[in-house]
């Protein structure tokens, strides 16, 4: 039931954890971008929330809305061999996504030239099938209606509508980029299905003091990405189930390629 | 004062001690209820779960419910279709059991879902590859059937049963039940697979992955299977209880033992297959993808004895038991054989909802530990209140054993 | 006895029918429009005053941003182009008078030297509607919420660059396929070089008076909101993409 | 009545299946459905024209040169400025949240005395009569470590005949009193870490915190051939992504330094300066490797090793952080080394009665502050410094309330940046002179008032309003104004650095380590997502805040398990830190890139006033650092501090 579809253009990441310190600028622009609402834990408005449990602060990593979420590795050593490492997890927009198939109600679809997972709010019921789908965690689910302290509504994004509490949401490579992207090459009289390197890029990419994120179209060649992803260190989280992300990572320390998959059993992987 | 609602003969308690029963189960009915209001009112943040947790109690518990209500369709399959007439002594509170369990865990999906006001979505925009529309479309539809199964029995009833129109309507009913018991095994059959088929196919979770045959993953048949290995003897169960409650014989336990072989007969057969497939994954997908048996157990709370507890405790203990005629018909050793039977189907239903996100595909993340929160468990008690309630006017009011007399 | 006969002549068909038929014609006569409730543009504007009486073209006011996005409605920034009031004279003049400038009818009955001197409509009902805006507006600084008979909502991403290229002749063709898309009227007769009637009121550049905007109580959206399928009809018609993200955001 | 009756549901029943037989029900679904997906209370979007405005954010200690993304006007959000060299594209998580900050509910809304809202004239009459009484005895304490706006409050002290102008405690000052104080250097220490072939980061957490940071980060990505070494009590975020981490107590930098330098000198290397042989002298005499390794604990052949590299290397640069000692050392092994350590020239003045920017370094402010009127800009004293500030009256800008505008007096509300004329100049640690400027990208949204242009109104200084000044200043720099606004920063190349000496008998005495009593040492580290001594943390920047720092409201302390055991304490376990003159709760984390006998706490918790993301978070450190003068070096620094560990 998992049915492989090619496109033309492939849209994806190639980051860095050489070049990551982990330091959250991405995590902060994405959310800007993206009209994800700090997390409050009292709800002025709501007097029934008295009645349950507050809402969550952002110290409960188990219920944030973080499309871009930055984990940290360890080697495992003991001091003074001991290592840290930082590795931004955006959606991986696989291409062959675990979270598509399951969903009952087409509300997310990976249909589009570009290979750019979707995940439309209106459509979605919450059931969070995809959730408990995706082993990247990559996907979220609004458990609260958004909110943001008084006044602070008004610095809104116009890239992405705010979404209700009850629907699931993920990373979309700040998708309506994409679209900016294309109409600004009609108005120029360019090719929209042929944008050149760095003409559509994500907010996290655009953020990182160092770079460590570089995206683009994986299949085109003019694009860096597509040299990059083929690089003698680069890896896929997870490779050996099958998924095929569009997102790469490039790490010279094999310690941190060893934790992009699992390797503890006899048949091994591809590295 | 409401005796000459009673089913023809039968002794029932007084109006008054019925009130007290029914106002104990409302209480717990309403605790349920504020906790699902809350639950509407705030959104599901009120709830124990979380990004890592998707799926909780309340899946869980709907599986499970599911699971044991499947008594209802095999036992009408086998009374009907196969026409196995000792059946019929007990054939009415399966279906009320049926019915139950599924309205019940339709309720329950209602509050799941984070826009209720979508749900009909399902249907509008379904989505074909997806085995939770299979789930949302075969339950509703058998939910639809069960009420056509049960509407007669309510008619039945002494004073409505009066008006020669109804009496009519009744009969005709009973005469095509047939065609209604095989739909609905049909219906039922497929969702009780999709439910397995749902956790089968997640391609990202290699705790629960399995292959297949054509679309369906081995989990498909092996959660039909352990449904109809576990439903029949639930519903004895039940009856049991009832007897216990009402210090009356109400279905004569040569029907029990009966129920109790058909269960025992299949849940050997689960028990074949799922001990054949999970040596399978453990020894043949699991290090495809680079994972060890061990590596899928954690801790205490979700440590190894889980799965033991399912499958030999709770799976092969009970299989043998009911498979073995001298044990079956030992009235005190066929309930317990059935109390295990059910607790073996539920683990597995709890295993493979939470069991199976809890456990951390990447490398360089952690386990976590769910534990749902009051007002998971309240509505789900809700749920069971509702069950109680409907069970005791049933009794109370409708000739629900047909036995009843002739064993008073 | 008299009951079953009396059921019989009539057959019970009679009621039913009546019952039937009343509902279809209040169905489809009555409840639909009370879906509905008129709301009136913010002020009067006349596209005939400025297109025809003023020779503007329609880029001098809804124009393509060089980064492809399109100014639909425009800003004060434009109208002051033309109606060349200066805020800060205008608000001194008012704080001279003693008025609080948020009382606006105070403002326009005061017929400020700032405000008037400024004013370029000939006849009254045309001055005083440019008063209204100017005062209302202009001078305070605030964008006229102008309601879009096309409103569509956030969660919807539409390009006016990827539809530009659209030709109403072209499309005559696909008239029938696009009957319920597509007002026929707009194929009839010469077809314009824009394609702006395809979803926008038919000719709007010579209508003098807006009509209401229709605004559903139920959804917020407005009658005229082209729905989901209707995008879709024509993409598949045209061979374009149907994908969520295509139109969603 | 039968007959009513059945008529009666005949006619319901065809009304029934009429209606389903008109659009009516299934509008109303459709309607329904569409309502669900626009709920009232949900925000909705604005449109229009979208720029990206060039200016600077000054949230973050050095400063970012930022675009502010504006729809139809109204900000939204903000990103890197790829023309200015300080930026590159990229920013700092804290300058990523600004428009969230300046929309922030916990803005200043209007002046504010003793609680009262008051009119800005009010204002003025109030700090002119204090500004009258006071006489000489006013004082500065500025959190601006790089605006002209220091310009304008030092000429004020000068006016009134004070040099009490203070900075937050900051590694610019220490390395000022070590380069212009002890070496008698000129200019401001620059780092070419783009340039440089190996760098090792003497302490310097220089791609998380330290200096420039998004400068260095920038530079750190665009060497590719170049080597990073971080040296420091713990494995910082810089050290997860240098080539090696070589573990070094804080108090010991120095020591480390010299114990190198040891091995430079012993290669042959020399610095033109007077005390050259007497620098020598001292080095090799109480320097000695294994003198190093008795008082710090790092092994003399790791010393070996990194003078080895940095000898091999063409353009090796040493970055310090920490005491004035460790920066002095530091200075001197970059002279001998002469890499890519460099002097900058400090731009001219606007006000000429302004201070330089090294006199405003002088003054140390750990000694205490007592002024009958402090003037208190952009700067948390009452939180960083708890109990070293008194002041008769105390007039505090700033554009959040924090610990400070809540104890003070008067409280001003200052533009965001966003809002208001704001210029970044030499931010700490570039290596060439660098000159940015920002102008109002929008309107404020409160009643606020540049603090220097409220200030210029206190004294006639030749000024009316900031803006001038910073035209002043643009003029006497000779940088262009348009190419300024339009985002593009002026730039000076650093020179090599000239000292007068190494100042031999102060370093030698300065370096010894010195430690506190408790039981163990105290990382004190700073993230820029938690937050700065002078900026709490922001709305969105909590999700980035990871256990290992905050858990619910309680602070998390990392230690090895080494260290752990030695305590006996376990993961999780709440334990009570005492050091200084206070106390902190925390929570026990074991992370092994903490040295042995040391446990790292975050700075930049804790606050007590504040908005819903900072205040009651954690606990502030600030209270248990101890202050330890280096009386050969006549300043005093955190570095050393010690904390006492007890179960709760």
């Amino acid at each position: 039931m998992s049915h492989f579809k090619e496109f033309k253009i492939k849209w994806g990441m190639v980051i860095d954890i050489d070049k990551c310190t982990g330091c959250g600028a991405c995590m902060v622009g994405c959310q800007v971008e993206n009209n994800i609402a700090p997390m409050t834990k009292s709800d002025p408005y709501n007097y029934v929330q008295a009645l349950t449990k507050p809402r969550d602060d952002a110290s409960n990593k188990l219920r944030t809305l973080t499309w871009m979420n930055v984990y940290e590795l360890s080697n495992g050593m003991a001091f003074p061999e001991h290592e840290t490492a930082y590795l931004p997890r955006p959606c991986m927009q696989c291409g062959n996504p675990a979270c598509v198939p399951v969903c009952p109600v087409v509300a997310t679809d990976k249909n589009e030239e570009g290979g750019i997972v979707s995940q439309i709010y209106p459509r979605c019921i919450g059931c969070r099938y995809c959730m408990a789908a995706c082993p990247y965690h990559a996907r979220y689910f609004n458990w609260w209606d958004p909110l943001w302290p008084e006044g602070m509504d008004k610095g809104l994004s116009p890239s992405t509508s705010v979404r209700p509490r009850g629907v699931v949401e993920k990373c979309n490579f700040c998708h309506s980029r994409y679209l900016q992207a294309k109409d600004k090459a009609r108005m120029d009289g360019e090719d929209p299905m042929n944008l050149p390197d760095g003409a559509y890029t994500t907010a996290c990419a655009d953020i990182c003091p160092t770079k460590a994120i570089t995206f683009g179209d994986l299949n085109n060649p003019e694009h860096r990405v597509h040299e990059l992803a083929k690089g003698p260190h680069a890896f896929r989280l997870l490779e050996k189930l099958g998924l095929h992300p569009q997102v790469y990572y490039v790490s010279e320390r094999e310690w941190v390629r060893k934790q992009g998959d699992n390797y503890n059993a006899d048949a091994g992987g591809h590295h | 004062m409401d005796s000459k609602l009673f089913p023809e003969g039968a002794q029932r308690c007084s109006f008054g001690k019925f009130l007290i029963w029914t106002a104990v189960i409302l209480a717990f009915f309403l605790w349920g209820l504020y906790a699902a209001v809350l639950v509407l009112y705030n959104g599901i943040g009120t709830t124990g779960l979380d990004n890592y947790f998707g799926f909780g109690a309340w899946i869980t518990f709907d599986l499970a419910v599911i699971a044991l209500g499947a008594g209802a369709f095999f036992t009408g399959l086998l009374k009907y279709i196969l026409k196995i007439k000792q059946l019929e002594k007990i054939i009415n509170l399966t279906v009320v059991v049926g019915f139950i369990c599924y309205s019940g865990a339709m309720l329950v999906l209602t509050l799941d879902i984070g826009q209720p006001g979508r749900a009909w979505f399902g249907y509008w925009h379904p989505n074909v590859h997806s085995m939770l529309t299979e789930v949302i479309f075969c339950i509703t539809c058998y939910c639809t059937v069960l009420i056509i199964e049960f509407v007669p029995l309510v008619l039945e009833q002494k004073q409505l049963n009066k008006i020669p129109f109804i009496h009519a309507l009744a009969h005709n009913m009973h005469v095509n039940m047939a065609l209604f018991a095989g739909l609905g095994a049909f219906l039922s059959t497929f969702h009780q697979g999709s439910l397995g088929g749902m956790y089968g196919v997640l391609i990202g979770r290699p705790f629960a992955f399995r292959e297949g045959f054509f679309i369906w993953p081995w989990t498909f048949f092996l959660f039909v299977l352990s449904a109809v290995g576990s439903g029949p003897v639930f519903t004895v169960l039940v009856a049991t209880f009832m007897e216990k409650l009402t210090g009356k014989k109400l279905v004569d336990f040569k029907t029990k033992a009966l129920m109790g072989k058909i269960a025992g007969t299949m849940l050997t057969v689960y028990m074949f297959f799922k001990i054949l497939d999970t040596w399978a994954w453990a020894t043949g997908y699991l290090p495809s993808v680079g994972l060890t048996f061990d590596e899928m157990f954690y801790g205490m709370v979700y440590g190894k004895w889980l799965l033991y507890t399912e499958i030999v405790l709770c799976g092969v203990v009970p299989a043998i038991m009911l498979i073995t005629p001298s044990i079956r018909n030992r009235p005190a050793l066929l309930y317990t054989a059935a109390i295990l039977d059910c607790i073996g189907v539920s683990l597995n239903r709890y295993i493979f909802t939470v069991q199976t996100i809890a456990f951390p595909a990447m490398p360089f993340d952690q386990w976590q530990v769910y534990n749902p929160n009051w007002v998971e468990y309240a509505s789900s008690i809700m749920i069971v209140a509702y069950g109680f309630l409907v069970l005791s006017l049933v009794y109370r009011y409708l000739p629900l054993f047909p036995q009843e007399r002739e064993l008073n | 006895m008299e009951e079953r006969k009396a059921s019989k002549r009539c057959g019970g068909v009679f009621p039913f029918i009546i019952g039937f038929l009343a509902t279809c014609v209040l169905g489809w006569a009555v409840i639909p429009g009370l879906f509905f409730e008129n709301e009136e543009q913010p002020v009067w504007f006349s596209h005939a005053v400025h297109v025809e009486g003023q020779g503007l073209d329609c880029e001098s006011c809804h124009y393509f941003r060089d980064d492809g996005t399109y100014a639909g409605f425009p800003t004060n920034e434009v109208c002051a182009e033309c109606h060349a009031v200066d805020p800060e004279e205008a608000m001194e003049a008012i704080a001279e008078e003693g008025i609080d400038p948020t009382d606006y009818d105070a403002i326009m009955q005061a017929e400020l030297g700032a405000i008037e001197d400024n004013l370029a409509s000939s006849d009254d009902d045309m001055l005083q509607a440019e008063r209204e805006y100017v005062v209302k507006y202009l001078i305070q600084g605030k964008e006229v919420p102008w309601l879009n008979y096309q409103y569509q909502p956030d969660n919807v991403y539409f390009s006016h660059a990827s539809h530009m290229a659209l030709s109403i002749e072209d499309l005559a063709g696909l008239k029938k396929e696009l009957s319920d898309v597509v007002d026929p009227s707009v194929f009839e007769g010469e077809a314009p070089e824009q394609n702006c009637n395809l979803c926008h009121l038919k000719d709007i550049q010579a209508n003098n008076v807006p009509p209401a905007f229709e605004r559903n109580i139920l959804s917020g959206y407005s009658k005229t909101t082209m729905k989901m399928w209707q995008c879709e009809r024509c993409h598949a018609l045209k061979g374009q993409p149907n994908a969520c993200y295509t139109c969603h955001k | 009545m039968s007959v009513a009756r059945r008529t009666f549901i005949q006619l319901g029943a065809g009304a029934t299946v009429g209606i389903l037989f008109t659009p009516t029900v299934w509008k109303a679904l459709d309607d329904v459905s569409i309502w669900t997906q626009n709920w009232p209370w949900i925000p909705t979007l604005k449109y229009g024209a979208i720029e990206n405005k060039p200016t600077v954010s000054k949230m973050c200690e050095s400063g970012c040169a930022v675009k502010v993304r504006t729809v139809a006007g109204e900000p939204f959000g903000t990103m890197g400025n790829e023309d200015n060299p300080i930026s590159g594209g990229g920013i700092c998580p804290l300058c990523a949240n600004g428009v969230q900050v300046k929309n922030s509910p916990n803005r200043i809304k209007a002046p504010m005395l003793n609680g009262e809202e008051i009119t800005w004239e009010k204002a003025q009459e109030v700090v002119a009569e204090k500004l009258a009484a006071a006489g000489s005895k006013v004082a500065v304490v500025s959190g601006d470590q790089t605006g002209t706006a220091n310009e304008v409050f030092s000429a004020l002290l000068a006016d009134k005949g004070s040099d009490a102008f203070y900075v937050m405690p900051c590694d610019m000052q220490a390395a000022d009193k070590a380069w212009t104080g002890l070496m008698g250097g000129t200019g401001q220490i620059g780092y070419d870490l783009e340039g440089a072939d190996l760098v090792l980061l003497a302490g310097a957490d220089a791609l998380e915190s330290w200096g420039p940071t998004v400068a260095n980060l920038k530079s750190f990505a665009a060497n590719e051939s170049g080597k990073f070494i971080f040296a420091g009590p713990m494995q910082t975020k810089t050290a997860s992504v240098t080539s090696k981490w070589v573990p070094v107590p804080a108090e010991g930098m120095a020591a480390f330094t010299l114990g190198i330098a040891y091995y430079v000198l012993q290669a042959g290397k020399t610095a033109d300066t007077a005390d050259f042989g007497q620098f020598k002298a001292m080095v090799m005499s109480e320097y000695s490797p294994a003198k190093v390794e008795a008082a710090t604990g790092v092994k003399a052949d790791q010393m070996a090793a990194l003078a080895k590299q940095l000898l091999t290397a063409s353009n090796p640069v040493v970055v310090p952080a920490g005491p004035v000692a460790a920066h002095g050392a530091a200075f001197a092994l970059n002279l001998l080394l002469g890499g890519a350590m460099k002097a900058l020239p400090e731009f001219a003045k606007a006000i000429p009665s302004a201070m330089s920017r090294s006199e405003m370094l002088k003054a140390d402010i750990l000694e205490g502050v007592e002024a009958d009127l402090l003037f208190v800009y952009e700067a948390n004293p009452a939180y960083a410094l708890p109990e070293k500030i008194k002041a008769g009256f105390t007039v505090a800008f700033d554009m959040v309330q924090t610990e400070t505008t809540a104890t003070a007096n008067l409280v001003l509300p200052s533009p965001h940046p966003y809002e208001r004329f704001d210029d970044l100049a030499s931010p700490y640690g570039l290596a060439a002179a660098t000159y940015s400027l920002g102008a109002p990208v929008c309107e404020s949204s409160v009643d606020a008032s540049n603090a220097a242009t409220f200030i210029l109104g206190l004294a006639d200084l030749g000024f009316e309003s900031f803006e001038e000044v910073i035209g002043a200043k643009t003029e006497a720099i000779g940088a262009d104004m348009d190419a300024l606004q339009g985002g593009e920063a002026y730039v000076v190349e650093g020179q090599t650095p000239m000292a007068a000496s190494l100042a031999a008998n102060v370093l030698g005495k300065a370096s010894v380590p010195v430690k506190g009593t408790g039981t163990v040492g105290l990382a004190p580290y700073t993230l820029l997502n938690v937050g700065t001594a002078n900026q709490a943390t922001t709305p969105n920047a909590p999700c980035t805040i990871s256990n290992n720092q905050l858990i619910g409201d309680h602070m998390v302390v990392m230690m090895g398990s080494a260290t752990a055991k030695q305590l006996g304490v376990t993961v999780g376990a709440k334990v009570k830190l005492s050091g200084g003159k206070g106390e902190c709760e925390a929570l026990v984390q074991i992370f092994e890139g903490v040295m042995p006998g040391v446990v790292a706490a975050p700075l930049g918790l804790g606050h007590t006033v504040g908005d819903e993301f900072s205040k009651g978070k954690g606990d502030n450190v600030y209270k248990i650092l101890t202050v330890s003068s280096e009386a050969a070096a006549g300043a005093s620094t955190w570095a050393g501090s010690t904390v006492n560990v007890a179960k709760i």
